[in-house]
C-alpha cells in the first residue's frame, strides 16, 4: 500500500512527466492553449493510458515472456496502444456519446502521445506489479493532465498579454514550463522509490 | 452606530468647498433657449408650436402619447424661432425648439396650486407630475410619474431621497437642502402617498453636517420619516448602493429598486416635484452647479432649461485660459463636451470647467494586476479582466465576467494607478454585450 | 529533377526543421541533449530509422490499403527501431543506457510518422529517401544545437565521454548546473526557438 | 481659453497614485530590512543588494533601450528583492547573473511590467539555487557581526537553524526576531520585515489574505507536525515562521501583484496554497527551505485561481431579502 502511495505521488508531483521526464511534450505544447481542450485531452489520456498500462503488462507476461519473443516487446506494445486507441473510440462513441463528444477528438492524437508508450515500457522494465502498473499508470497520466491544465491556464492569460513576437507561441511556452519545472524541482527528495 | 456603507468605492478628492457655502442665486433670464424635445429616457416629444408661434413660460410645447415620457415646457416668453436638430449634451444632435425671448418673461398657469396633499389621490399627483414633465434630475432623466406607477404586484414600502450628492465639485442638491429642506419634506411625503409607501428615508453622506442637521430638523415630528447618515464615498448615491446602504436590501442584478420595494428620488427631483403638485409650476428651471478651477465665478445658479452653457459660463465669468476639458455633470460620471454650445436640460446637475492641471490624463499602461479595480467595484466586478477581454475583442469573456451590470460609476479608472481608461473599455464590452442579447 | 532531390534533403534541415520550424519530436530533443554525444547519437538513431523506414513505406505505398495505412506505417517504424535498438545495444551499450527509453520512443516520435504520412506514402522511393535524409539530418541539427549549449555552459566540456573531450573553461569556471536539468532544456529550447523565429523573420524580409 | 476642449470618457479625475509611485513605496518598505542586513552583515551586504539592484534597472534599461534608468522602479524592486534573498558572501556575479536571468527571463520575455506570471525576483533566485547552488543554499552560511562594517563576514560560517535539529537548538527567540543569525540578506531578521511590511499595508498595497492566509498555514502546520511527531521538537509553528524566508517570502514575494490572484478569495487560495507546499518540502522535501518552490508553483496555478474564483457580482441572489 505504501509503495502505491509513492508511486502516485512520485509521478504526480516529484518526477513529474511532462515536466521532469519530458514524455507527453508534443501534446503538452499542442493542446495546452484552451482549458476545455486541456480538460479533455488530460481526461482522454487518463483513460488510455489506464487501460493500455494494464492490457500490456498482462500481454507482456502472459504472452511475450512464455513464448521467449520479448525482443517483439516494441511491436506489440505501439500495435496494443494503437488498437486500445481505437477500442476505446468505437467502444465511446457506442456507450457513451456525451463522454465521446468531449473525448472524442483527442483520443487519434493520443497513439503519438509517447507518454503512453513510455508508461507500459516502464511498467515493464522497472518489475512494477499489476496493480503498481495500474497506479504508475494513473499517477503518470494525472500528472501529465495536471502539467497541462496548469499550462493552459497560464496561456489563456498570455494569450492576453504583450509577450514579443519572436516568443510567441511554442517559445514563451517552453520557458514557461521551464520555470514550472523548476518551481517542481522543490518537491524532490520527498518520497523515493 | 457608524454612517451607513457600502462594499467598495472610491475616496476622490471632494473640491465642494469652490461652491459648498455659495448659495443658489438665479442667473439672468437668457435671451434665447434650446429645449431639446428628448431630455428624458423613453420616447421623444413631438413639438405642440410651430415657428413663429408666441409662447409663456411654463406652456407646454412638446408631448408625447407613450407613457414612458415626459413633456417639455417654455423656459421664456416669446417666440418660436425654429424647430431643428441643435447640439445634446449626450453627444448627438436633437430636434430642438429654439425660442428667442420677448425679455418680459410672461407666465402661464395650466395647473390649479393646490395646499394640502390630501386633496389629491395618487392619480392626480402622478397627472400633475405628468404634466409637468419632472424627469429624474440626478442625471440619469427617467421620468418621475413612471417611477411612482409601479407595476401590478410589487409593493413599494420605502422611499429614498437621494441626498447623497457623492459627484466631486457638484453642490447643487447640498444647497436645495439647506435652503428648501420643507420643498423637500412636502415633495417627500407626496411620493410616499403616490406610492402608498410607510417609511420615508433622506439619504446625505456625512460630509455635509449641515444639510443633515437642516434636513433632521425639517423632518421633526414626522414618525414616517428618517434622516440617515452615509458614509462619504464615490458612489454612495448610486441607486444600488444607496439602498443597500439605507435599507441594507440588495437591488438583485438585472433588477430595478422596486423588485426589493424601494423608489428613489433625488433632492433635486423632489422639490421640482412638491412645486409641481403645490404651485402647479412645471419644469422649467433647475439648480446647476457651474464650477471647476476652470471658471472664473464659481456659483450655484438657478438656471432656466435650455439655457445654453457658453451664456452661463459667460455669467460665471468665463472660462480661464488653461481650461482644458468641458463637463456636463460631474467629474466621474458627466459627459465632455467639444463646445459650450450646448443647452442646460433636465438632466444637468452641473457644468464643469476643469483646468489641465485638474483634468485626468489615462495613458492606457499596462495592468499590474494591483487589484486596486477589484477593491473599488461597488458592483463586484473584476473590471480590469472585462478591460483586456474588451481590448481583445473576447465578448463572450466579458459577458461571462457580467460586463452588463457594470454602473459605469467610474471607480476602476479612477483608481487604476496605471492610469487605464477601464470603464471607457468596459462601456465598449457593455454595450456589445447588451447588443448582443437584444439580437 | 536533381534539384528537387537536392530540395527535399535541404527542405527537411531549414525550411521544414523539426525542431524549430514544425516544432516535432520535442520529447528526445528535451531528454537526451544534455551532452552532444547522447544528442548526436540520437540524431543519427532518428536518420537510421526515418531513412529505413520512408523507403519501405514509399515502396510498399501502392500495397498498403488505406484504412490501415497507420498502424501499417507502426509497424514498420517499430521494426526499424527495434533493429536500432539491438545494434546500439549490441555495439554502443554506453550511449544505449544513456538514451534510455528514448530510443524504443523513437517509434512515437511524430517526426517519422507525419513524414511518413506527409510525404513517404504519396512519394517515389528516391525523393522520399532524401526526404528521410533530410529531416533527419534537420532533427540531428536541432539536437546538436541543443546539446551543445547546454553541454558547453551546463557542463563546461564539449563532447564529454567520449574520446574527443575538451575540457573547454579553467579550472575556476563554474558552469551553469542548471542548464543540464531539465527546466535547463525547456528554457535553452525556447530561447533558440525565438532565436531561429528572429533569424527567419530577418531572412524573409531580405 | 486656449486651444481645444479635451473629449474623453468619463470619469475625469484620478488618483494621484502611480504603478511608480507603488513601486517607490515597496523600495520604502524593505528599507529597514536592508538597513539591518547592512549592520548584521556589513559591507558584503551594501555590495550584493546595490550590485543587485543596479544589474535589474541597467538590464531593463538596456532591453527596453530606455534612458531613464530608474524607470517605473520595478526593477530596482526585483534587483533589491533578489539581493534579499541571497547569502551576504555571494561574489559579485551571483547577483548580477541572477538579476539579469530575473529581469530578462521572469520579466521581459513575457512582455515587461504586468505581463509575467512568475515573481522575477524568484525566477533569478530559482536559477541561481539549481546553477550555483553550494555558492547560495549551503550547509555553510556567513555568521553575522553586527556594526563592523568592514568586517570580512566569509570567516566564520555555520548551518542556518533550519538545517536539523541542533542548529534549530542554538538560536533563541530573540535572535530570530532580531535577525541575528546565519541566514540570507532579507531572511534573518523578522521585526525589520513586519515593520516594512506594515508601510505596504498603510499603503493598501498588500491585502491581509495572502501574509494571513500563508502565514496562518505554516504556523498551524507548523505546530502540529513540526513541533510534534515529525523530525525535532525544537521546530515549532513560530520556529517555522521566524526562520528562513517565510516571513520574506508571505509579506513581500507572494504580495507580488503582478503574479497573485487579484479577486479576494483568489488570494486567501493563493496564500494558503504557498503556505502548505513550504512546509511540505521543509518538512519532507529534500530541501531546507521552500519558500521560493511554494511561491513559484503558486504563480502558476494564479490564472486558474483568479478563473474560478470570480466574486460574484452584486445583486448576484436567487432569493430576495425582503422584510
Amino acid at each position: 500500500m505504501e509503495k502505491l502511495i509513492t508511486i502516485l505521488f512520485i509521478y504526480i508531483l516529484v518526477d513529474n512527466f511532462v515536466l521532469q521526464r519530458f514524455f507527453g511534450i508534443c501534446p503538452f505544447l499542442g493542446v495546452s492553449r484552451k482549458m476545455e481542450t486541456a480538460m479533455g485531452m488530460g481526461m482522454a489520456v487518463v483513460f488510455v493510458i489506464t487501460i493500455s498500462t494494464l492490457v500490456t503488462w498482462l500481454i507482456h507476461y502472459y504472452v511475450l515472456v512464455p513464448l521467449g519473443i520479448e525482443f517483439l516487446q516494441l511491436v506489440t506494445f505501439i500495435l496494443v496502444i494503437a488498437g486500445m486507441v481505437q477500442l476505446v473510440e468505437t467502444f465511446l462513441r457506442k456507450a457513451s456519446p456525451t463522454l465521446y463528444q468531449g473525448l472524442g477528438i483527442y483520443l487519434p492524437l493520443i497513439t503519438t502521445n509517447c507518454a503512453v508508450l513510455a508508461v507500459a515500457l516502464l511498467a515493464v522494465r522497472q518489475e512494477f506489479t499489476l496493480l503498481e502498473s495500474v497506479v504508475f499508470g494513473i499517477a503518470a497520466s494525472l500528472g501529465f493532465w495536471m502539467a497541462l491544465v496548469i499550462m493552459s491556464g497560464i496561456r489563456e492569460r498570455l494569450e492576453l498579454s504583450k509577450v514579443p513576437a519572436p516568443l510567441q507561441g511554442t517559445a514563451i511556452t517552453l520557458i514557461t514550463a521551464s520555470i514550472l519545472s523548476l518551481a517542481f524541482m522543490g518537491f524532490r527528495g520527498m518520497m523515493t522509490l | 452606530m457608524g454612517a451607513a456603507n457600502f462594499r467598495g468605492g472610491v475616496h476622490p478628492e471632494h473640491r465642494k468647498e469652490l461652491t459648498a457655502s455659495l448659495a443658489i442665486t438665479a442667473a439672468t433670464i437668457p435671451r434665447k433657449v434650446v429645449i431639446p424635445l428628448q431630455q428624458h429616457i423613453g420616447a421623444p416629444c413631438e413639438p405642440l408650436v410651430k415657428v413663429g408661434d408666441a409662447v409663456k413660460v411654463g406652456q407646454m410645447i412638446g408631448d408625447s402619447e407613450a407613457f414612458v415620457s415626459a413633456p417639455v415646457h417654455a423656459s421664456i416668453s416669446g417666440t418660436v424661432a425654429a424647430i431643428e436638430p441643435y447640439n445634446h449634451p449626450l453627444g448627438r444632435k436633437v430636434t430642438a425648439i429654439i425660442i428667442e425671448g420677448d425679455g418680459r418673461d410672461e407666465w402661464c398657469s395650466e395647473l390649479e396650486p393646490v395646499e394640502k396633499v390630501d386633496d389629491l389621490s395618487p392619480e392626480e399627483i402622478r397627472a400633475r407630475i405628468r404634466s409637468a414633465g419632472i424627469v429624474g434630475l440626478g442625471g440619469a432623466a427617467f421620468p418621475a410619474h413612471v417611477k411612482l406607477s409601479p407595476p401590478e404586484g410589487k409593493a413599494i414600502d420605502t422611499v429614498i431621497i437621494n441626498g447623497a450628492e457623492c459627484e466631486p465639485y457638484l453642490t447643487a442638491d447640498h444647497r436645495l437642502m439647506l435652503e428648501r429642506p420643507e420643498d423637500i419634506v412636502f415633495g417627500l411625503e407626496v411620493i410616499m402617498k403616490a406610492l402608498g409607501a410607510g417609511r420615508g428615508i433622506i439619504g446625505i453622506e456625512d460630509n455635509k453636517p449641515d444639510a443633515l442637521r437642516v434636513m433632521r430638523q425639517a423632518i421633526e415630528g414626522k414618525s414616517d420619516m428618517s434622516v440617515v447618515a452615509l458614509k462619504t464615498k464615490y458612489p454612495q448615491g448610486a441607486e444600488k448602493m444607496l439602498i443597500l446602504a439605507t435599507t441594507r436590501r440588495r437591488v438583485p442584478s438585472g433588477g430595478l429598486p422596486l423588485d426589493v420595494g424601494v423608489v428613489n428620488h433625488n433632492v433635486g427631483t423632489t422639490v421640482a416635484i412638491a412645486e409641481a403638485v403645490r404651485k402647479g409650476k412645471p419644469l422649467i428651471e433647475r439648480v446647476v452647479t457651474v464650477t471647476g478651477e476652470g471658471v472664473k465665478r464659481p456659483a450655484n445658479l438657478m438656471v432656466r432649461l435650455g439655457t445654453l452653457a457658453g451664456d452661463l459660463l459667460e455669467y460665471c465669468g468665463g472660462l480661464r485660459e488653461d481650461t482644458c476639458k468641458l463637463i456636463m455633470g460631474g467629474p466621474m460620471m458627466g459627459l465632455a463636451q467639444p463646445t459650450a454650445d450646448f443647452p442646460v436640460v433636465k438632466g444637468t446637475s452641473g457644468i464643469l470647467a476643469l483646468t489641465a492641471e485638474e483634468a485626468a490624463v489615462y495613458e492606457n499602461g499596462s495592468c499590474i494586476r494591483c487589484a486596486s479595480c477589484v477593491k473599488a467595484c461597488p458592483i463586484n466586478l473584476v473590471p480590469t479582466f472585462i478591460a483586456q477581454a474588451a481590448e481583445h475583442g473576447l465578448f463572450d469573456r466579458a459577458e461571462k465576467l457580467h460586463a452588463a451590470d457594470c454602473i459605469e460609476c467610474g471607480c476602476c479608472s479612477y483608481i487604476c494607478p496605471a492610469g487605464i481608461p477601464l470603464t471607457q473599455w468596459i462601456r465598449i464590452a457593455k454595450a456589445e454585450v447588451l447588443a448582443r442579447r437584444r439580437r | 529533377m536533381k534539384n528537387s532531390y537536392l530540395a527535399d534533403i535541404t527542405r527537411g534541415i531549414f525550411k521544414e526543421n523539426p525542431t524549430f520550424r514544425l516544432v516535432l519530436g520535442m520529447c528526445p530533443t528535451l531528454a537526451v541533449t544534455v551532452l552532444v554525444k547522447n544528442g548526436l547519437g540520437m540524431g543519427l538513431a532518428v536518420v537510421a530509422v526515418l531513412t529505413c523506414s520512408n523507403i519501405v513505406i514509399s515502396s510498399l505505398r501502392r500495397f498498403i490499403p488505406e484504412q490501415v495505412r497507420i498502424p501499417c506505417y507502426i509497424v514498420i517504424i517499430a521494426t526499424f527501431v527495434s533493429i536500432v535498438e539491438m545494434v546500439l545495444q549490441a555495439f554502443v551499450p554506453s550511449l544505449y543506457a544513456a538514451l534510455g527509453v528514448f530510443v524504443p520512443l523513437i517509434v512515437v516520435n511524430c517526426i517519422i510518422l507525419g513524414r511518413a504520412e506527409a510525404f513517404a506514402g504519396k512519394q517515389p522511393v528516391l525523393r522520399s529517401l532524401c526526404d528521410g535524409i533530410g529531416s533527419g539530418l534537420g532533427f540531428t541539427l536541432g539536437l546538436l544545437l541543443l546539446s551543445l549549449v547546454r553541454e558547453v555552459f551546463g557542463n563546461g566540456t564539449l563532447l564529454a565521454e567520449t574520446n574527443y573531450a575538451v575540457q573547454l573553461f579553467g579550472p575556476n569556471f563554474e558552469p551553469m548546473r542548471l542548464l543540464a536539468q531539465p527546466a535547463g532544456a525547456f528554457l535553452v529550447l525556447g530561447l533558440l526557438l525565438a532565436l531561429t523565429n528572429i533569424v527567419f523573420k530577418r531572412l524573409q524580409i531580405e | 481659453m486656449n486651444g481645444k476642449l479635451v473629449i474623453s470618457s468619463s470619469p475625469h479625475v484620478r488618483t494621484i497614485q502611480s504603478v511608480q509611485s507603488i513601486m517607490i513605496d515597496v523600495l520604502i518598505a524593505l528599507g529597514p530590512v536592508a538597513l539591518v542586513a547592512v549592520l548584521l552583515f556589513g559591507k558584503q551586504a551594501l555590495i550584493t543588494m546595490a550590485v543587485g539592484m543596479g544589474a535589474a534597472m541597467l538590464t531593463e534599461a538596456l532591453w527596453l533601450r530606455r534612458w531613464n534608468i530608474f524607470g517605473d522602479g520595478s526593477a530596482a524592486v526585483t534587483g533589491l528583492l533578489l539581493a534579499m534573498t541571497l547569502p551576504a558572501n555571494v561574489p559579485w556575479w551571483i547577483p548580477v547573473i541572477g538579476a539579469a536571468a530575473a529581469i530578462i527571463i521572469g520579466k521581459q520575455l513575457y512582455g515587461g511590467i504586468g505581463q509575467n506570471i512568475f515573481n522575477p525576483a524568484l525566477v533569478g533566485r530559482a536559477i541561481l539555487v539549481f546553477s550555483w547552488g553550494s555558492r547560495l543554499s549551503g550547509k555553510i552560511w556567513p555568521v553575522p557581526k553586527p556594526f563592523h562594517f568592514f568586517a570580512d563576514i566569509s570567516a566564520v560560517t555555520t548551518a542556518t537553524p533550519l538545517a536539523g535539529e541542533a542548529e534549530a537548538m542554538e538560536v533563541s527567540l530573540s535572535q530570530l526576531l532580531i535577525g541575528n543569525m546565519a541566514g540570507c540578506l532579507g531572511e534573518t531578521s523578522a521585526i525589520a520585515l513586519i515593520f516594512g511590511a506594515f508601510w505596504l499595508f498603510y499603503k493598501g498595497h498588500i491585502d491581509w489574505r495572502i501574509p494571513g492566509g500563508y502565514l496562518a498555514t505554516v504556523w498551524i502546520m507548523g505546530t502540529l507536525l513540526g513541533g510534534g511527531i515529525y523530525i525535532n521538537p525544537y521546530m515549532t509553528g513560530l520556529f517555522h515562521l521566524l526562520t528562513g524566508g517565510v516571513l520574506l517570502g508571505a509579506l513581500f514575494m507572494a504580495t507580488d501583484m503582478v503574479t497573485s490572484p487579484v479577486t479576494p478569495s483568489g488570494k486567501l487560495i493563493f496564500g494558503v496554497g504557498c503556505g502548505l507546499i513550504t512546509m511540505l518540502i521543509r518538512l519532507y522535501g529534500a530541501y531546507p527551505e521552500g519558500v521560493t518552490f511554494a511561491i513559484l508553483t503558486m504563480n502558476a496555478l494564479t490564472p486558474l485561481i483568479d478563473k474560478f474564483t470570480i466574486p460574484r457580482k452584486f445583486g448576484e441572489v436567487k432569493r430576495l431579502v425582503r422584510p
